[in-house]
């Protein structure tokens, strides 16, 4: 019991430090939603079956959720920020 | 019954009178008229403060401990949590409610309507700190603390189309939160050791040791707390955040929101830290005077080095609350009752001043010190706003901050730190020089435009709509009666004694306790009558405002050095902190950890080497 | 400072910082000996007094019931503040008369078009087919908080997916339709004074705001433990409209184009 | 070996720290505040846990068994709360920031330099 303890705990570390290093948000977003169900997992093992179930439904699916969209966001900006840019340049070869 | 009983139910009202009304005003957002908003939200302050003043005359002679769902604790062991009214906390609730009161009279003419978010916003905000002022439970004050923060980060967002607005709010929620899980990590520490979430209980529990763990959950707390009242190294977001919040939010953040930080580490440090600290008293005012001194010197020098009229103001902000820790420091209930009226009168003033900044920008679209020379000056009635302002941060008598600062002083010399005048007198004069330098430009027209290049420029767009060719009675009014409540209010007999009477409630540590965790019914702690003389506070505040009037006349004057024959020592300096003001969020974090770990480092060695 | 600079200060700085933090830690009680007395306490009396068997439901609905109220205006702010945030800007919707305007508009929802592939029939109706038994569960959650591991907070969030499932199954107009804004802000405003409603019963009737105020049932039954049972009703409530506008707040971001698309019809 | 576990959170805060002090993006960025975040999940976690104690929930289970601290798992529900809503809040701002700039990277934003 005490093993499995150490062991999860030792994969919280890894996983919370790999979370970090991962530079591309992307990426990144997945490790994120692991690294929620690795500290769900902490909280069962732990004894704290409530705790446990909000991380499942909030580390795990809603933040990484809302990550996905602001990161889909920011994708589409840019992409209007582009379109925007070749209209301008259509725009001045009409001209 | 006796009225003390009656009004003992009405405790939970200040907090649930604003939340129940957000919630109300948010399930209405798209049926209810805009008036109608606005209607319920000051009434449901108005509620509030009334609710307060009832409190606070009911507290007038004794304190009394609220228990939420009627969880009294059982042999010493607190249930559930508490709210511990007592004269100082009725009074900071009360300041409280006045400025949302304010924000929300000034927010009448704000511009854009977008439904009822701007009012359910501040409501939670007002819910948040008069919980926070309130209450004795350790944790429930670090929800308040995050309810607090929340409601704050997207007030100060608010103008979503200015993106220096986006940034100043995106560094004030990073530090925010990571302060905040400071604060978590120290409760968790004290709650590891003694198994209580209750400040009482914890502070009763701890009895006087002070190892390892006590020390660090103590510099976790009072970094994560400082971090919102903005000291010296944690101070960065509140430039950014203050200079492009909408004026009624600054008005908030500015006049008392920083100034709960210092009052959160009071609090704990009386209900908790007074014990385990007692033997350490003098590492902790040492360190504590060092940072409040680098504070408020650095917020007057940054202060006046500013074009920007916010900006300006907030790095005044910056320097006042350092005064505040300074005379925290003292660790002296004379001290505290002093830290309490400077509170009072700084807030008081300081909003009138930010309410002055916002009757610039609705009137010529502008904060901007350069581009507004000359431009007001058929309207010197809403610059007298700035010219009593100017008198209040010098605490010239009669202002509250006069009567706060002789107070800090006076203690001050009972512990021979008779240098602190010095520093009050310097921050009096620096920051009310750069705010008669304002006035002189804007107002008077003098000076040029060319000698304030430093300054950093932000584009400010208008905040309110309708005709700008003359100041609404409802933003001029609440402005007058403010600097004007700060003078008047010093002349009500007895204020100080009442102020006395506070700080000694609340630093009577065991008086605290019992009355917590025994349901002892104790009398108010009355400070030892005496007088002190004024003589010192008299020559640091006209100092003040003799060199603040004789440096503000020197920078609108042409002997006033161009920025290319500055001194180069000084150009050095002033370059050198501009650029530690960066912007970047990545140097305030790391501040932030320099910051906790320096802390943490001199307090443990001054306790454990060298046995202070 | 420049990021190089920067990396090696902090790297200084978090070093003093994890020393004086290990210093704090040190002198804690050793792992796994928690010594109370708080939760021995409150271990011992609150099945017996509140006839809750969830004992982690009964701290955070009455012991602690106080807390839970800041803990749920914080959501509330934060939803509230989120769409305060993210308003159209001035700009966003100014720019739709003129030509050359209307052909971006196009050559946007082109992109978008491309981007985002159709719903297969089978995978509609297998996520359709999710949203009754999600909508049980999260009720299940909700109700026997005081009972068993879960709560107004967790079924909150889980009756916040079936509209999100709706989008998933490529249902743009009836998500449009569920996630009203009118009714989700009434939802998530309901609870929130649902809660201060049941505190200020409880002042009323009991002396005390917050204090229970119906009996308290058969430990281990659904109707149990007081006003335990409503307040995790209302959290349920704020959390599950919250979470709806949260989602819908931030879904909105990325689909502007086709919202606006699909609405002008 | 007692330590452990609380070191475990130390590390999980300084690291989460450097991810948000050398970040280069306002998204990443608010994912290394997850990971401070969760420093305190351990820690809370950890100082309320008893070797052999079973979950504070007494469904079929005598009252008196020993069982782990409810009050730190209460604590940590509001924790969790508290996360998802800073990062919302947090999130929309950084898309605000990107709306209004186009960068997301701290480093190219100097408006509000002095």
């Amino acid at each position: 019991m005490q093993l499995l303890q150490m062991l999860i705990l030792c994969f919280v570390a890894i996983f919370g430090t790999a979370v970090v290093l991962t530079r591309d948000p992307r990426s990144q977003v997945i490790g994120l939603s692991f690294f929620g169900l690795v500290l769900a997992c902490m909280f069962f093992i732990f004894q704290a079956p409530d705790v446990g179930l909000s991380q499942v439904v909030i580390g795990a699916v809603a933040l990484p959720l809302m990550f996905m969209l602001t990161m889909a966001r920011v994708r589409r900006n840019t992409e209007e920020h582009e379109a925007r840019k070749r209209h301008e340049k259509k725009g001045k070869e009409a001209a | 019954m006796s009225l003390s009983s009656i009004v003992a139910h009405i405790t939970a009202l200040p907090v649930a009178t604003p939340l129940g009304t957000a919630a109300v005003l948010a399930a209405l957002n798209k049926f209810l008229p805009r008036r109608m908003a606005d209607t319920l939200a000051i009434l449901a302050t108005l509620v509030t403060l009334f609710t307060e003043t009832l409190l606070l005359y009911s507290v007038r002679s004794q304190p009394f401990v609220y228990w939420y769902g009627g969880w009294a604790p059982r042999s010493g062991a607190a249930l559930g949590i508490c709210f511990v009214i007592d004269p100082l906390s009725c009074a900071l609730a009360m300041l409280i409610s006045v400025l949302v009161l304010v924000a929300f009279v000034f927010s009448l003419r704000y511009f854009d309507s977008i439904g009822t978010m701007f009012h359910v916003l501040v409501l939670g905000f007002l819910a948040a700190m008069s919980g926070f002022a309130f209450t004795g439970d350790l944790f429930n004050l670090f929800v308040f603390f995050e309810l607090m923060s929340a409601s704050a980060f997207a007030l100060c967002g608010y103008k979503n189309e200015e993106t220096t607005a986006q940034q100043g709010a995106l560094n004030f929620a990073i530090t925010n939160t990571i302060g905040a899980f400071l604060v978590l990590c120290g409760i968790a520490m004290l709650y590891s050791r003694t198994g209580a979430l209750n400040m009482a209980q914890i502070g009763r529990a701890l009895g006087q040791q002070s190892d390892a763990t006590v020390i660090t959950a103590f510099v976790f707390l009072l970094v994560g707390f400082y971090v919102k009242a903005a000291i010296f190294p944690f101070h960065f977001w509140l430039a950014d955040a203050h200079a492009v919040a909408p004026t009624p939010v600054c008005i908030l953040l500015s006049g008392i929101m920083v100034q709960l930080g210092v009052y959160a580490v009071a609090r704990v440090y009386w209900a908790i830290m007074a014990g385990p600290f007692a033997a350490h008293r003098g590492a902790l005012m040492s360190l504590l005077l060092v940072i409040g001194t680098i504070t408020s010197l650095l917020g007057a020098i940054m202060c006046f080095g500013q074009r920007h009229l916010k900006r300006l103001l907030a790095f005044s902000t910056i320097s006042h609350t350092g005064l505040l820790v300074i005379g925290f420091a003292l660790l002296d209930p004379h001290a505290l009752s002093g830290v309490a009226l400077y509170v009072a009168g700084h807030g008081l003033v300081k909003a009138s001043l930010f309410i002055g900044a916002g009757i610039l920008l609705h009137r010529y679209g502008s904060v901007d010190e350069l581009e507004l020379r000359g431009r007001a000056q058929r309207h010197h009635f809403s610059g007298i706003v700035f010219l009593l302002g100017a008198l209040g941060l010098a605490g010239v008598p009669p202002n509250l901050t006069f009567l706060g600062e002789h107070a800090i002083d006076h203690a001050a010399t009972l512990v021979h730190q008779d240098w602190i005048p010095v520093i009050f007198a310097f921050s009096g004069a620096i920051t009310s020089a750069a705010v008669l330098r304002v006035y002189g430009r804007v107002y008077l027209g003098w000076g040029d435009r060319e000698s304030l290049r430093t300054g950093k420029q932000i584009p400010e767009e208008r905040e309110t709509a309708g005709p700008h060719h003359r100041i609404p009675a409802v933003m001029i009014l609440p402005a007058f009666l403010m600097v004007i409540a700060a003078l008047g209010l010093t002349l009500t007999p007895k204020l100080r004694r009442a102020a006395e009477t506070g700080a000694f409630t609340m630093a009577d540590t065991a008086a605290y306790q019992s009355r917590v965790l025994d349901g002892a019914h104790l009398p108010n702690t009355f400070a030892p009558p005496g007088q002190t003389a004024l003589t010192p506070t008299l020559i640091s505040t006209s100092c003040a405002i003799v060199f603040g009037l004789l440096l503000a006349a020197w920078s609108l004057s042409p002997l006033w050095p161009k920025q290319d024959v500055i001194v180069r020592p000084f150009k050095l300096v002033m370059g050198g902190l501009r650029s530690l003001h960066s912007g970047h969020v990545g140097d305030y974090v790391a501040f932030l950890t320099l910051g906790a770990a320096a802390i943490g480092i001199v307090l443990g060695l001054l306790i454990r080497r060298f046995g202070m | 400072m420049n990021p190089r600079f920067r990396r090696y200060f902090f790297l200084i700085s978090v070093v003093a910082f994890f020393g004086v933090f290990a210093w704090g830690l040190h002198d804690l009680p050793p792992f796994g000996h928690y010594r109370g007395p708080y939760g021995d306490i409150l271990n011992h009396v609150a099945v017996y007094e509140r006839h809750a068997t969830d004992v982690v439901t009964a701290v955070n609905f009455d012991y602690r019931g106080f807390d839970t109220l800041g803990e749920e205006s914080i959501l509330f702010m934060s939803v509230i503040g989120t769409s305060l945030l993210l308003r159209p800007q001035k700009k966003e919707t100014d720019n739709n008369d003129g030509k050359a305007d209307n052909s971006l508009q196009r050559d946007l929802d082109e992109s978008e078009r491309r981007r985002a592939p159709a719903a297969s029939d089978a995978a509609r109706v297998l996520t359709l087919a999710l949203v009754g038994p999600l909508i049980v569960f999260g009720w299940y959650i909700v109700t026997h908080g005081q009972l068993t591991p879960g709560g107004g907070f967790q079924g909150g969030v889980i009756l916040a997916t079936p509209p999100l499932l709706v989008y998933l199954a490529g249902d743009l107009k009836t998500f449009k339709r569920i996630t009203r804004q009118e009714w989700v802000e009434a939802i998530e405003g309901a609870g929130i004074f649902g809660f201060v409603l049941v505190g200020l019963l409880g002042l009323f009737v009991g002396g005390a705001f917050l204090q229970n105020l119906l009996p308290l049932g058969q430990t281990g039954s659904v109707i149990s433990a007081g006003t335990v049972a409503l307040l995790n009703i209302a959290t349920g409530l704020a959390v599950s409209g919250g979470f709806v506008q949260l989602i819908y707040v931030f879904l909105e971001q990325t689909l502007e184009v086709k919202l606006r698309v699909q609405g002008g019809k | 070996m007692s330590l452990f576990p609380y070191l475990v959170a130390a590390w999980l805060f300084c690291i989460g720290l450097y991810g948000v002090v050398t970040s280069r993006n306002f998204i990443h960025l608010v994912m290394c505040l997850a990971v401070v975040q969760s420093s305190t999940y351990v820690l809370l976690l950890t100082i309320g846990y008893r070797i052999g104690g079973m979950p504070p929930v007494f469904a079929g289970v005598p009252v008196g068994t020993p069982a782990v601290d409810p009050v730190v798992q209460a604590l940590m529900l509001t924790d969790i709360v508290v996360e998802a809503t800073v990062v919302a809040l947090l999130l929309s701002l950084a898309v605000q920031v990107h709306k209004g700039t186009g960068t997301l990277n701290p480093d190219h934003l100097r408006e509000l330099q002095g």
